[in-house]
């Protein structure tokens, strides 16, 4: 992968969008995309908890099992750190930051089982970046998760009114939209030469 | 043997440390009574329909425990989150009027003609934004169905005369139909009210009388015929006082246009007993004369003609009228 | 008896059709739509799942007694990327073609919906058996929704299915490549699912 | 009091036991992958350079030198790769000392190979692959340029990478070759073209 940043940045945000292209994160993307709020609140959520766990698995990757040569334990790791670090955001933001909690707070425990979160740690230890490269990456990846959940939210709540089939109406249309935003998603391949 | 150790120190380690913190976090940040909290939230039905006015379960059963709100106010729960609540909270069940939605508008497809022909988008806040929909009659309901489409409860169907159609089962009063209907032709009323002025047109009379047959124009039979004047004219529309009203039902048969509505599944008819001294008490009383016979003589009711209104049982001095053959009317006596 | 068995029976059957985990229950979609591809890797990839699932449901219900109500998600966390490096590092040693292919999606089996949810709504409050039979009608349901939407993919891009050339030949020299892009798997599994709204209509969930 | 610390000891215990399972299975499959990985690349250095026996790996997972049974180096196998529609296409080249291609081998899909499906895996297509079987290296080149390859209709960009990438790759490996090298030496190399005018012929 390419090691300028600012490409980093764009690759993770539109090229190789993390919902669109990557198939991450998905679960969360149709069921919280349904009002524009609810989107919004989640997408902070996330941007919030993928930083951290960026950082945080990071190290703990660099520091404790790579000299100690136990890499196979990064799954097991990662993802007991994401859901406890979960779990400290939402009592942490519970008690200082009672506005913040009540706008995103119901969506902290939804984020346990989002792909994308451990997806990005993965992928940031896979492309062996250093810690501010991962950090601009997971920042990318969660302004893109942001930006099509919010774009995606806008477009459900249009089809809320659409005159549709009984059959059609809900998840079905939501996914042929997804698709049309992702066929607009793919013209971003080889922006700036970067691949898929 | 040497991984076996070290992967066992790192994530043993890790979790001691992870558990460690989180049973901190608990003690130190343990919310008081979180415990009933999570009791309550278990006992409430956890569909989030907001009738409490809470966004959800889990805000109402925090609200009960930390600022001590009545535990009546889950709508749908009905009795049993009730008594659940009741039983966590030791409190005493002041039970709150259980109610359910009720249409006030019977202006359908065929009652109430279109203003203009509509073919935009199948939802009645869309219809809504168009001079406030396609019905002749502005207040009436367009009757797209978007009470039926928002009910989480799936109680509202539409019909053909496209109207929507409560279920009384299904219906737990959440409210959502009632916040959501553009024209506000749906309301709460009381589950065991059974009788409502099916009408919302502030129009004068003659204005209604054009576009709606079964709009109320007001002719204020109903309010001379109500024995217990429930009803009073207020604007072009008789307002109904529901504690005066006894749901007799005598309303319903006199209005010209139909525009009450009688949830009765049944009406009872009035059965005279060989007891009757004729003295013609019940005639004076009977609205529809519905009853017949010389005076001194045994009276006999005419089951056609009889609403079930129950005038004539309270005005008889000895008795001997009984209502026959329908389910709950016996219990509603004056 | 009789309907203990009937309804232990329905948790295995329901899985398949009435719940199945992608079409109705709407979770586990990453790697629905991400491995289908290929009918050989999306077969690999349900597998791999299925096992994770079903063990990982055995062993919540077995433990359920003694995981303490507060910290039960750390928990099954554990135990469910236990499971899933054990995949992990099985396939990387015994197929490693595929293990290729998979990239990324099979670490993150740990994180695919399904399986914690399984856990958490299902494994956590009935016992063993139950749990086996919910997590293996699960993983035939997920199994059989993956195998469809790949055959179907991996048919009009390169006009074969598990590598056996069955396309006509417009198929094969002008292949569909939408259906490799995301965009065609999206398309895919919305007509999927309004199919599946149109002929098992399933009244919407009250909440 | 007794809940908390439970909490705690729970998920101490439950880690611990995944902790020693994990590195059973781990120390188990460890051996399995090492020799898969082995006996991976020896099949692809045979299957490429067919004459050599053994092989000796000079840099790391690029160059390799053949030998054959009586320990004469008798061609190189080296890795290159170039940049194609979706991603760089890594192809394997075996080199006798006549600096004439013996074969190629281009990664699959299962190795990471990123072309576009379908149209961009037609390079890995025997038909096209054997065009490069016993070339020279002047040879590589698309018919329009002088060569004898014919590209691949509608995936251009694919097949030039894969000459492109051949022939960087004899360019930079053949000093490597041991045999009369020193003919190879005055191939007096275009760079901007790619074109060469080497005295071959003679």
């Amino acid at each position: 992968m390419t090691t300028n940043p600012l490409l980093i940045f764009i690759a993770a945000f539109i090229v190789n969008n993390i919902i669109l292209i990557r198939y991450l994160g998905l679960c969360p993307f149709f069921g919280v995309s349904t009002t524009l709020t609810t989107a919004f609140g989640m997408s902070t959520a996330c941007l919030f908890v993928m930083l951290i766990a960026t950082w945080v698995t990071w190290t703990i990757y660099h520091f404790l099992l790579l000299p100690l040569d136990l890499i196979f334990l990064r799954t097991a790791v990662f993802i007991l750190i994401i859901a406890t670090l979960v779990q400290f955001v939402e009592i942490f933001l519970k008690k200082n930051f009672k506005a913040l909690y009540s706008a995103m707070g119901i969506y902290l425990p939804l984020i346990t089982t989002n792909c994308a979160i451990l997806a990005v740690t993965f992928l940031a230890i896979d492309y062996r970046f250093s810690l501010i490269l991962a950090t601009i990456f997971a920042l990318g990846n969660a302004l893109g998760f942001g930006l099509v959940i919010v774009l995606f939210s806008a477009i459900r709540e249009r089809l809320e009114f659409a005159p549709l089939s009984r059959s059609f109406k809900g998840y079905p249309i939501a996914f042929i939209a997804a698709s049309l935003v992702a066929l607009a998603f793919l013209g971003f391949i080889g922006l700036f030469g970067l691949p898929l | 043997m040497s991984v076996f150790f070290k992967s066992i120190i790192t994530l043993g380690g890790l979790g001691l440390c992870l558990g460690v913190a989180l049973a901190f976090i608990f003690k130190k940040l343990a919310v008081a009574g979180s415990e009933l909290e999570k009791q309550i939230k278990a006992a409430l039905p956890g569909s989030n329909c907001g009738a409490c006015g809470f966004p959800g379960c889990a805000v109402y059963a925090e609200k009960i425990v930390k600022e001590n709100l009545p535990i009546n106010k889950c709508l749908p729960g009905g009795k049993e989150v009730l008594e659940k609540l009741g039983k966590i909270m030791g409190k005493d069940l002041d039970a709150l009027e259980h109610k359910i939605a009720a249409l006030i508008c019977r202006g359908g497809k065929d009652e109430c003609r279109e203003r203009f022909i509509y073919d935009g988008g199948t939802d009645c806040r869309q219809a809504y934004l168009m001079h406030g929909g396609n019905k002749s009659c502005v207040f009436g309901c367009v009757g797209l169905g978007h009470c039926a489409s928002v009910c989480p409860f799936g109680a509202i169907k539409m019909n053909k005369n496209r109207q929507p159609v409560i279920n009384d089962k299904k219906c737990t009063a959440c409210g959502i139909c009632v916040k959501q209907c553009p024209k506000d032709v749906l309301v709460l009323i009381p589950r065991t009210k059974l009788v409502y002025l099916a009408c919302v047109s502030q129009d004068k009379g003659k204005a209604v009388k054009d576009v709606c047959t079964v709009g109320c124009f007001t002719c204020n039979i109903c309010i001379r015929a109500c024995p217990y004047n429930a009803l009073t004219m207020k604007g072009n529309l008789p307002v109904m006082d529901f504690n005066k009203c006894t749901d007799c039902g005598i309303c319903v048969h006199r209005c010209p246009t139909d525009s009450y509505l009688d949830r009765a599944k049944a009406r009872p008819y009035a059965f005279i007993s060989s007891a009757c001294t004729g003295c013609g008490e019940c005639v004076k009383v009977c609205q529809f004369k519905a009853i017949e016979g010389s005076p001194e003589q045994r009276h006999k009711g005419i089951i056609a003609k009889c609403i079930g209104c129950g005038e004539c049982f309270n005005a008889c001095p000895v008795r001997a009228i009984t209502m026959a053959g329908a389910l709950g009317h016996q219990t509603r006596t004056a | 008896m009789r309907n203990k068995k009937s309804k232990r029976l329905q948790y295995l059957f329901n899985g398949i059709i009435l719940e199945n985990p992608i079409l109705i229950l709407m979770i586990g979609l990453c790697p629905a739509l991400a491995t289908s591809t290929t009918a050989k890797d999306a077969f690999g990839m349900s597998v791999a799942t299925s096992f994770v699932l079903i063990c990982s449901n055995i062993v919540v219900s077995l433990i359920r007694k003694f995981v303490p109500e507060s910290v039960r998600i750390p928990i099954f966390i554990i135990i469910i990327s236990t499971f899933v490096t054990i995949v992990d590092y099985t396939m990387q040693a015994y197929v490693p073609t595929l293990y290729r292919v998979l990239g990324v999606f099979v670490p993150l089996i740990v994180v695919n919906c399904m399986i914690l949810g399984r856990a958490e709504a299902f494994a956590y409050q009935h016992n063993i058996f139950d749990s086996f039979l919910d997590g293996l009608g699960k993983a035939v349901g997920f199994t059989l929704v993956l195998v469809i939407m790949s055959i179907i993919r991996e048919y009009f891009s390169t006009g074969e299915i598990f590598g056996f050339v069955i396309g006509p030949r417009f198929i094969i020299s002008q292949p569909m490549l939408f259906m490799i892009f995301p965009p065609g798997a999206f398309l895919l599994i919305g007509l999927l699912k309004a199919f599946i709204n149109k002929f098992i209509i399933k009244p919407e969930p009250t909440d | 009091m007794k809940s908390l610390s439970w909490m705690a000891i729970s998920l101490f215990i439950v880690c611990l036991i995944a902790a020693g399972l994990l590195s059973r299975v781990y120390t188990v499959t460890k051996i399995q992958i090492e020799k898969q990985k082995q006996d991976g690349i020896q099949k692809q250095l045979s299957q490429v350079l067919p004459e050599a026996v053994s092989f000796r790996e000079t840099i790391d997972d690029t160059l390799w030198l053949g030998f054959d049974k009586d320990n004469q180096q008798i061609g190189i196998v080296f890795r290159t790769a170039w940049q194609g529609y979706a991603g760089p296409i890594p192809i394997l080249v075996g080199l006798g000392n006549d600096t004439v291609i013996r074969k190629i081998y281009i990664a699959s899909a299962a190795e990471g190979l990123k072309e576009t499906p379908g149209l961009g895996f037609k390079i890995r297509e025997t038909s096209f692959l054997e065009q490069f079987y016993n070339k020279m290296y002047k040879e590589i080149q698309l018919v329009k340029d002088g060569g004898t390859i014919h590209a691949i209709t509608a995936s251009t960009i694919s097949s030039n990478a894969v000459i492109n990438g051949i022939r960087a790759g004899i360019e930079r490996f053949q000093s490597n070759l041991d045999g009369d090298t020193n003919s190879v030496q005055d191939l007096q190399i275009d760079t901007t073209t790619g074109a060469t005018e080497s005295d071959y012929e003679k």
